[in-house]
């Protein structure tokens, strides 16, 4: 057994556990910690007011609040504040870029390369542009030790029509991490605009979306120790300058005319009526809290629990897992099924050894349908989770085979 | 024992009864559960009014399958004006099994393709 | 002076008011009372999961807790789960109208037609709209006393161009409560949609979307003592049930195929990416702290703060309020100009006396221009305020008539 | 005496100098502030190099129209090619006055347009 490269002990810091689950679906959502929480409590409870256009001190302590959040939010994604536009989770990220890059950019007989290791988020916003554009949605295919191939992704190119490239950084199911600055660079070099869905990513690796280079980074709060409500798309911003805005109305105007209006400056130009101010006041002491613990540091903790989440699965007769084998390789997810168990039940008989495991097809049916499988079970993790859960969930599921009288 | 997976579930999970596909057949639905990523199709022949032959198809959890399992057992030889009356409580009577409200699906998508198939209506039992 | 109607006396609810503030600022966004801000913090301590697809009794209660907010939401608001969908704000709850059903059936030379008081929210997706489909966005004239003018609505109606008809319920700058159930009537009748704003209308009075019987009818979380980030759009079924999606991503599907996806039944085909859970919560208790005052209580409660707030800024010279004379004609915000000081140095002046009012266009510049004013100050109120409030502020405005020599 | 409110700004604010329109002119810019709706423009005529004559024109809070008024008494006579070099500092020395953050674009406001005018920079000034 490979050993505990980190000895993070956070648990404390996160009051669900009090509850007792082996809670092993982070990358549905994560848990928050006391900091998050109470740094809203007591946005809501002390400094409440709108922001952006109040005189008096409360709104200007609201907008501090607010806007010095995004300040730290770029800072740790390796952007800037006015590129870092705030939504309300990645999936709006997403659907922003494809409509208002998209809309004017992807025209008939162009293409939109994906593949077919995404999140139905970076699947569903394409197919709608395509079917409205008159242009082609393409998938880059997954092997079978879940990896996509950087040929591929040049042939593809080389037939020229591609004029966007959205990938995963990190899969929610194979755990996959995607070399995604690679992916960047010869989308740049073929004239294509990327895209990528760092939803699982940036909650649990150190990521510079400069170094990435990517024209769009999005990723979504919930699953970064975060508040609901609250994604963030970082751009390019002379594409985010160029682009007409998406919704329309207060706050992301300079000037409304009867019959047209002029756009405030980024980021707000695309932020339109009453931001999510408290999910930001949010997201910025889940990234404080998470760079206090050191991303590095986050990245081997979830390394190391993968590792021994392959080993202590592996135990388990008729257990087959997805993705590559390799830990370095993958993020802390890892999906599995057992033969003569669908992951449904699987789910259900953990749940009642109080550990959290999903079942189903994870936003991922594309993958299901490449991988053969209906669904899959999925443990997940985060900064709090220790080899006890993995324990309970391998002990949980060799029980679960008993039930079944495997 | 388990509550939920007595052995006579576990058994009608382990070996359906009438799963397969049937061709020709008169009536036929597919649909899925939402929730776990079940899918059941099914197909019916129907003779003289009465269901003649059905079959059972897809991939689903314990619990879909069981009560497909089960159910396939009483629709043989059901009028099939008769089945747009069947309601949620009579297949979760057949099963036996207390059901919470989580696999209520589970446990009513069989009934869901057959009422689908036999009348049209794709709601889902209540 | 007419008699305090109704001694709502619940500021003690809202843990912001130890700042000894008079917040006059509740149109721009409320303050929150403890019930709200528990009700998120117990969420997140005890319940937090991600919604509708886990397994887990800890999902199966997050999911409760949201999907039992909604239906207490709809319930609210004379509306049902299905047709109720959360939306991050009124502004967000407008452009899924705007995109969804407009740019599928507004066409050229069609006209889309709001009125000259409206928020830019109800302002810049239609102009967006109009302008990508060659259409004409029309607006109602606002009368002196700051009414609209259902004979100039029946006449551009009977033009018969209308598509979409776009009102707001309750002026956020002139306090003007329309018509709106004669307006979607008539809209009806001359085979166009109906939109309402209700984001001033819904925290403030008992109002029954039945009853108003507009098609769309959108509002917003954080001016009904919810949380910031969750808006709410309710729509007729049939509507609904026709329109294509507007986000396309996890949650909104029914399954996804590698070409297209089948959409999920209302409310979550609207519904993109992962919900705004703990803001639904939170706007759960809200409206059912509301409920709890009562919304018969809550209307009498402003009307008699406006009406008094009316009768003491009356007594200021060189003073002018804006809007409807009369109290009933009119919702808990008054905007007004003092001669010879801007509204700018208004708010700084009442803001050094605790007294937070809003100086500026309101989000309503062509308004503004109407009333040829480039901008306004603006009191507004909801039921933790009292007439103390309203008197420190004809205190600060005395105070600030002496520091400008007036 | 008031901090921010001293009598010379009131009476700038209240019988603003170098205020009006000025055709023809060589140079002008307008532009907002977006905080509470300040509008401010500005005509120059040059003559050798230097601002000869300037007005400001617009509507705003006492603090930006004290600002343009001080600042055009300054500027006129200024060689144009110096306006690009004023900074914040030069406008709030000016004013004489502390300036808070909520009312920094206030002060800015003329130094802003001036700029623009003199240089097509935009900017808020640093
Ligand atoms: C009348 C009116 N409509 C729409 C809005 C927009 O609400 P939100 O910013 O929450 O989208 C507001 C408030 O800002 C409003 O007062
Ligand atoms: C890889 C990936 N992309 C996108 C999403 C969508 O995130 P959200 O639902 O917060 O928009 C998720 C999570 O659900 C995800 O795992």
């Amino acid at each position: 057994m490979a050993p505990l490269a980190t000895s993070l002990d956070v648990r404390a810091d996160f009051p669900v556990f009090d509850r007792g689950f082996a809670y092993l679906d982070s990358a549905a959502t994560s848990q928050k910690p006391r900091q998050v929480i109470e740094a809203m409590d007591s946005y809501y409870r002390c400094s409440n007011a709108n922001v952006h256009r109040g005189v008096y001190k409360l709104a200007q302590e609201a907008t501090d609040l607010f806007e010095g959040a995004r300040e730290r939010v770029a800072r740790f994604a390796g952007s800037e504040a006015a590129t870092t536009i705030f939504t309300r989770n990645a999936t709006e990220a997403i659907n922003l870029v494809a409509y208002a890059w998209g809309r004017e950019h992807v025209g008939e007989g162009d293409e939109v390369l994906i593949t077919q290791m995404e999140h139905h988020s970076n699947i569903v916003p394409w197919q709608i542009l395509c079917s409205e554009r008159g242009a082609t949605l393409r998938y880059l295919h997954v092997s079978d030790e879940g990896l996509l191939s950087l040929d591929e992704l040049d042939q593809v190119l080389a037939e020229g029509r591609v004029k966007l490239v959205s990938v995963v950084h990190v899969s929610n199911v194979l755990g996959t991490i995607n070399p995604v600055s690679e992916i960047a660079a010869r989308a740049r070099a073929a004239g294509a605009v990327s895209v990528i869905d760092g939803s699982q990513a940036m909650p649990q690796m150190a990521v510079d979306v400069a170094e990435v280079g990517a024209d769009f980074y999005a990723w979504t709060g919930h699953k970064a120790l975060g508040p609901t409500g609250i994604g963030v798309l970082h751009g390019r911003r002379e594409l985010l300058e160029s682009m007409r805005p998406f919704l329309g109305g207060g706050d992301m105007i300079a000037s409304v005319g009867f019959d047209s209006s002029t756009y405030n400056e980024l980021p707000w130009k695309f932020e339109a009526g009453t931001s999510a101010i408290a999910e930001g006041v949010g997201l910025g002491a889940a990234i404080d809290y998470l760079g206090g613990i050191g991303m590095e540091t986050v990245r081997a903790h979830e390394r190391d629990l993968t590792h021994y989440t392959l080993e202590r699965l592996g135990e388990i007769d008729g257990l087959r897992t997805f993705g590559p084998g390799d830990p370095d390789m993958r993020g802390g997810v890892v999906s599995f099924e057992v033969e003569g168990i669908h992951p449904h039940d699987l789910a259900e008989l953990c749940d009642r050894e109080g550990v959290c495991i999903r079942a189903g097809h994870h936003c991922a049916q594309p993958l299901m349908r490449e991988l053969g499988v209906p669904a899959t079970a999925r443990a997940s993790f985060h900064v709090y989770n220790n080899r006890e859960d993995v324990d309970r969930l391998a002990e949980a599921l060799q029980k679960a085979r008993k039930v079944f009288g495997l | 024992m388990d509550e939920l997976y007595r052995d006579y579930i576990l058994d009608h999970y382990k070996q359906p009864r009438n799963f397969g596909t049937l061709e020709p057949h008169d009536l036929e639905a597919h649909d899925h559960n939402p929730l776990c990523g079940d899918e059941l199709g099914v197909h019916i022949r129907v003779d003289d009014g009465k269901i003649a032959e059905l079959r059972f198809h897809g991939q689903g959890c314990a619990i879909s399958q069981a009560s497909a399992s089960i159910a396939s057992e009483e629709l043989i030889g059901m009028p099939v004006e008769q089945i747009g009356k069947l309601d949620a409580d009579w297949v979760v009577d057949l099963l036996g099994i207390s059901i919470s409200p989580t696999r209520r699906k589970c446990a009513l998508l069989s009934l869901k393709v057959t009422r689908g198939a036999a009348t049209g209506d794709a709601s889902w039992p209540e």
